[in-house]
C-alpha cells in the first residue's frame, strides 16, 4: 500500500475483493462468496469512488516514521502465530468448531426445518435472533448515515447548471441501451436469488445487495434526479423501517402464538410449514431492509457530493484548501 | 481437460494483477480490474466442475453482473472533474497545492 | 457418445484457455492503453464464450445449461460495452495513443478540444 | 507439518497489513482500507476453519454425505453486509471531516485542531 493515488488502492481493493469471493467459493462458501461478490466488488468500491470524488484522489506526502507501528504489528503476529500452534489443522474433521453445534445443523436441519440450503436453515431459522440483531444494526447505519449525509433541499438548487463535464449518462448511448436492456434482468435474478435462497446459494441479503445494485446504476446511468424520481427517498426510508418491522413482528406473532421469540413451529399449525413460511418472510424482510439501506447510502452519498461540487462551485477558494 | 483450463485462467488472472499493479494509467487498472472479473466468472463456473458441484452458478452471473457495474462506477465518477487524466499518473500531485 | 462429448468439450476449453492467456499476455505486454484493450476485449469475447461452450457440453442438467447459457449472454453483451465506453472515456479525458512520429505531431491538439468536438457532433 | 496452519498465518499476515495501514497511514481514506483489509482477514479465517476435508458446499443433496460447516457461513455472511454497512458510516464521517477541515489527513487535522486552540 504505497501507491499514493487513492484511485488505484480503490481499484486494488476490487480486485481483493474479487479473489477472496473466489477463495470463499474454494472453501465451498457459496453463500459467503454470493455475497462477498456482490459487496465487496461492487457497492464497497462504489462508496469509495463516491468518496474520493469529494476528498480527492491524491494523498498527500506523508511523514511519518512507520518504526513504533512496524514494531507493534511484529509483536503482535508473533505472539499470534505462537498462538496457532495450538489450533487444529486446515481440514480437519475433528476440529474443536466441528463437534458442538454444526452436527445437529447438518443432521437434523432436513427434518426440523427441510430447507435444503442448510446455511439459510441456521441464519434464518436457528439463529433468526441473532439475524435480527444484525438486520438492526445494518439499519441504524443506515440512519446514520442519513443524519451525517443529509442535504436539505434548499442547499441543492436544481435549476444551478454545473460546469462540470456532461456525465456518462448523457454521453453514452450505447451504454444506455446495454443497461436498459440489462434491468429486467437483473431484477429477474434478484428475485430468484430472493425466493430459491432455500435450495441454492441466495437469500435476503444478497438479493437486497442486487437489487440495490440495480438502483445505483440505473441512478448513475441516467442522473440521480430521475433516479429520485422513479423511487422517492422518503418511501426508500419507509421501506427500511419496514423490512425490520416484518421481521421483528414474525417473532412477535410466534410469541403470541405461544412458542419462543422466532420459534416458527408455532407459526402454522404445521411445523414444517410454519418454518417454511417464516424464513420465507424474514428473507424478505431483509432484503427490503438491505435494499433500501443501500440505496438510501449511495444516495445520501451522491447528494452530498453533488451539493458540496456547488459549494465548490460558488466559492471555488474556500474548496479546494 | 477442466482442471488444465483452470490453471489457465489462474494464470491469466495472475497477469492481469500485474497489469493492475503496474498501473500506468488509471485506464489500465479498470482495464485490468474487467478483464480480471471476466475471469473470475470463468473460473467460478470451472471451480465449480472441478469439485462437482456444478449448480452453483448463479455466483458466477453475480460476478458478471456486479463486473458491469463497477466499471460503470468506475467511469462515472472518473468523469468527474477531480478525476481529469493530465496525460500521466505520476505526474506530481496536483496544482491546488 | 462419451468419448465425443469429452473431445468436443476438450477442444473448447482448450482453446478458450489459450485465447484468454494470450489475451492476458498481450494485456501484459502491449506498451500503451488503446493496444492492450484491443488485445483484452477481443480475446476475452471469443475465449470465455468458447470456455463456457465446452463446459455447456459438458453440462449434467438443464439448469446448469439455462445458467451457462445466461452467463455467455451476459458476457456477450457486456464484455464489448464496457471495451467501447472505456475507450470513449479515456479518449475523452485525454489519453493519447502511441502513435509513430508522424502521427504524434497531429495529436499534439490540445485534447480537451478534441473532446469536446467531438461531443458536439 | 506445519503446512496445515498456513491459512491461519495468511489470515494472520492480512490482518497485519490492515493493522499497519491503520497505525502507519495518516490518510483517513487509507485507514478505512485498513480496517476493510483487517475485515477480510477475519472473514478469510472464520471460513477457512469451516472447510472439511473432502466435504463440500453445506447444500443439502441426497447423494452426499460431508459438508462443511454451515455456522461460519451463516456469520460471516451477515457480518460481511454489516460490514460494508458500517463503512458507509465511516466513510459519510470522512466526507464531513472534508467539509469541515478541508484535509483528510490526520496530521493536518491535528495542526488545524491546535490553531483553533
Amino acid at each position: 500500500m504505497l501507491l499514493k493515488d487513492l484511485f488505484a488502492v480503490t481499484m486494488l481493493l476490487s480486485i481483493y475483493g474479487l479473489l477472496s469471493a473466489t477463495f470463499f467459493v474454494a472453501m465451498d462458501a457459496v453463500d459467503v462468496a454470493f455475497t462477498e461478490a456482490s459487496v465487496g466488488a461492487g457497492i464497497s468500491t462504489l462508496l469509495l469512488l463516491v468518496v474520493i470524488s469529494v476528498t480527492g484522489r491524491r494523498e498527500r506526502r506523508v511523514r511519518h516514521k512507520p518504526y513504533a507501528a512496524l514494531f507493534v504489528v511484529i509483536l503482535t503476529s508473533m505472539l499470534l502465530v505462537f498462538g496457532t500452534s495450538d489450533m487444529p489443522y486446515f481440514g480437519s474433521a475433528d476440529a474443536p468448531i466441528h463437534n458442538h453445534v454444526a452436527p445437529r445443523y447438518l443432521n437434523d436441519s432436513m427434518q426440523e426445518i427441510n430447507v435444503p440450503n442448510i446455511v439459510t436453515a441456521v441464519l434464518a431459522s436457528y439463529r433468526a435472533f441473532d439475524t435480527f440483531g444484525e438486520v438492526v444494526v445494518i439499519f441504524t447505519a443506515g440512519i446514520g448515515v442519513l443524519a451525517l449525509m443529509s442535504v436539505s433541499s434548499k442547499a441543492l438548487s436544481k435549476s444551478q447548471p454545473l460546469n462540470r463535464p456532461r456525465g456518462l449518462y448523457e454521453q453514452h448511448l450505447v451504454i444506455r441501451i446495454v443497461a436498459k436492456t440489462l434491468f429486467p434482468f437483473i431484477f429477474l435474478f434478484a428475485l430468484y436469488v430472493q425466493f430459491h435462497g432455500d435450495f441454492g446459494p441466495g437469500g435476503g441479503f444478497q438479493a437486497g445487495v442486487i437489487f440495490a445494485a440495480a438502483f445505483i446504476l440505473y441512478a448513475m446511468l441516467f442522473g440521480l434526479d430521475a433516479a429520485t424520481k422513479v423511487i422517492k427517498p422518503a418511501v426508500i426510508e419507509l421501506l427500511a423501517a419496514l423490512g425490520v418491522l416484518l421481521y421483528g413482528s414474525v417473532g412477535i406473532v410466534t410469541l403470541l402464538n405461544g412458542g419462543n421469540f422466532f420459534d416458527y413451529d408455532y407459526l402454522l399449525a404445521d411445523p414444517i410449514a410454519g418454518q417454511h413460511l417464516g424464513i420465507l418472510i424474514i428473507e424478505l424482510g431483509v432484503g427490503i431492509t438491505v435494499t433500501c439501506v443501500m440505496i438510501m447510502i449511495c444516495f445520501g452519498f451522491s447528494l452530498r457530493r453533488r451539493a458540496y461540487e456547488q459549494k465548490v462551485a460558488i466559492r471555488p477558494k474556500e474548496g479546494a484548501v | 481437460m477442466i482442471i488444465a483450463a483452470t490453471l489457465a485462467i489462474f494464470c491469466a488472472m495472475i497477469l492481469a494483477i500485474s497489469r493492475a499493479f503496474m498501473g500506468p494509467t488509471l485506464y489500465d487498472r479498470i482495464l485490468a480490474v474487467n478483464s480480471l472479473g471476466t475471469k473470475t466468472v470463468l473460473l467460478i463456473a470451472l471451480l465449480g466442475f472441478v469439485m462437482g458441484r456444478p449448480e452453483f452458478l448463479d455466483i458466477a452471473i453475480v460476478y458478471a453482473l456486479i463486473n458491469f457495474i463497477s466499471v460503470i462506477a468506475v467511469l462515472r465518477y472518473s468523469d468527474s472533474n477531480q478525476f481529469k487524466e493530465n496525460s500521466s499518473e505520476n505526474e506530481p500531485i496536483g496544482k491546488e497545492r | 457418445m462419451d468419448l465425443v462429448i469429452s473431445i468436443s468439450s476438450g477442444i473448447c476449453l482448450l482453446l478458450g484457455s489459450f485465447i484468454c492467456v494470450s489475451g492476458s499476455i498481450g494485456l501484459l505486454r502491449f506498451p500503451d492503453f488503446y493496444t492492450r484493450m484491443h488485445a483484452t476485449s477481443v480475446t476475452e469475447t471469443s475465449g470465455v464464450a468458447l470456455i463456457l461452450i465446452g463446459l455447456m457440453i459438458l453440462s449434467p442438467d438443464l439448469l446448469v445449461f439455462a445458467k451457462l447459457v445466461m452467463i455467455l449472454l451476459l458476457g456477450l453483451l457486456i464484455g464489448p460495452t464496457t471495451g467501447h465506453v472505456l475507450a470513449k472515456a479515456a479518449y475523452h479525458n485525454g489519453l493519447k495513443p502511441k502513435l509513430t512520429k508522424s502521427g504524434n505531431e497531429q495529436s499534439s491538439v490540445p485534447s480537451s478540444e478534441r473532446g469536446g468536438d467531438i461531443s458536439k457532433s | 507439518m506445519f503446512i496445515g496452519l498456513a491459512n491461519t498465518w495468511v489470515a494472520i499476515l492480512l490482518m497485519m497489513i490492515g493493522l499497519y495501514i491503520v497505525i502507519a497511514q495518516g490518510n483517513l481514506i487509507k485507514k478505512i482500507i485498513g480496517l476493510t483489509l483487517f475485515q477480510t482477514s477475519v472473514f478469510i479465517f472464520y471460513i477457512s476453519m469451516a472447510k472439511v476435508e473432502g466435504g463440500t458446499a453445506p447444500i443439502f443433496s441426497s447423494d452426499i454425505s460431508i459438508y462443511s460447516n454451515p455456522l461460519p457461513h451463516a456469520l460471516i455472511l451477515t457480518a460481511i453486509v454489516v460490514g460494508i454497512s458500517t463503512t458507509a458510516l465511516a466513510l459519510s464521517l470522512i466526507v464531513r471531516i472534508k467539509e469541515a477541515y478541508g484535509t483528510i489527513e490526520e496530521e493536518e487535522i491535528q495542526g488545524l485542531d491546535e490553531e483553533q486552540d
